[in-house]
């Protein structure tokens, strides 16, 4: 197993794709790392915010996913 | 009352409310508001994603603070998700209140958290492409009056 | 588009959001506000008497003037007379506006200016007697916001 | 002919009846000189306001109506 990856939003066009794994264990430096250039640059806006397995971090820099964790990567919002 | 529901199908905002309107027979007022996808802006098609795992839940905690902020007999909040075309539905609220003003009040507080601060991302098909929406500026000053 | 009706029979609020919602394709936003006689409350029955020289002309002119306050694709206000039961509805106002802080503004509007500065005059049965009732301190103050 | 008084909210009750017909030529003394002492009263309050075929008076004070002329009395209102 591995991490699963959620992208929502403009970042979903980006990745290609809504989810993908990344290897486990992962922190938020090698979440970048493990992500492509644009894409890399897109996630770390100030403005995007990660969840894990549904709970908001206050502060990305303390990702710290384990195997079977799913992290999402969430882009200002719109509804209505 | 609390009706809170993140729908994939196409519905009928004025059965749905008259529903709302009926179940609150101690309510003097009901507020509702209804967001629709426009006909005329050349926009082909609007898609709704959301994040399954907080949505729903954000959904639900908006309708609690707005029965917890004013004196309300109920509330709803239906809002789609995925792809819907020029007329249909995206959005209603309603709140049901012994006086005009907590109705008034609560749905206008419900619509612009859903609009800016929750969780769903919007785009728009037009000229065959999709564009993403993100809120105007109105949109998070609107959200400031709530803090 | 203008819809301004004073009615003598019970009609239904969500039938009537339903076309006002489905005539206005162009809005992106419908707001509404239903009034209706509670239930619980311990009133039997609720009298509005008008004056017909004055009453629909300034339904009308109100209408206008929220017509020309926002940028609105369309107003609609519809107000009981007679006599109702509990549960029947007395008002129903809505706006239709591209953006939804015009609806929101114009439907408050409306209603304001029906509680208290239209031509209406309402009592209540209550053990089995009427009483005629008058605006609260607070419809005054609402009302008083627009000026 | 005469002027029709017509009364509205609760003028009507303390009238008894939603109209009745008072002597033309009108003015605001002798319509209060017309109406019985409770009614007299409440039409003199300040807050009813006068119309005349259906336009409102900018004040009590000069009311002149004439043979066929509608005035109504408009206590306070109440809608929605």
């Amino acid at each position: 197993m591995a991490v699963r990856i959620v992208f929502l939003g403009r970042l979903a066009d980006l990745a290609g794709a809504s989810e993908r794994e990344l290897a486990a264990p992962l922190d938020w430096l090698g979440l970048l790392a493990g992500l492509e250039g644009e894409l890399a640059s897109a996630v770390s806006d100030a403005k995007v915010r990660l969840a894990v397995n549904g709970a908001l971090l206050p502060d990305k820099a303390v990702l710290a996913a384990s195997e079977g964790d799913e992290v999402a990567l969430l882009p200002p919002v719109s509804g209505g | 009352m609390k009706q809170v529901s993140l729908l994939e199908q196409a519905f009928s905002p004025g059965e749905v409310i008259e529903r709302f309107t009926a179940s609150h027979p101690d309510a003097g007022g009901i507020v509702s508001f209804t967001g629709q996808v426009r006909a005329s802006d050349g926009c082909e098609a609007l898609e709704l994603s959301h994040y399954a795992p907080l949505t729903l839940p954000g959904m639900d905690a908006l309708a609690e603070e707005a029965l917890s902020r004013w004196a309300l007999e109920g509330v709803m909040v239906l809002h789609r998700s995925g792809t819907m075309l020029p007329g249909e539905t995206i959005v209603l609220v309603a709140a049901a209140a012994r006086h005009r003003r907590d109705a008034f009040l609560a749905a206008d507080f419900l619509m612009d958290h859903l609009k800016s601060d929750a969780w769903f991302w919007k785009r728009e098909k037009r000229d065959d492409r999709w564009h993403w929406i993100e809120p105007r500026e109105t949109d998070y000053s609107d959200l400031a009056r709530w803090k």
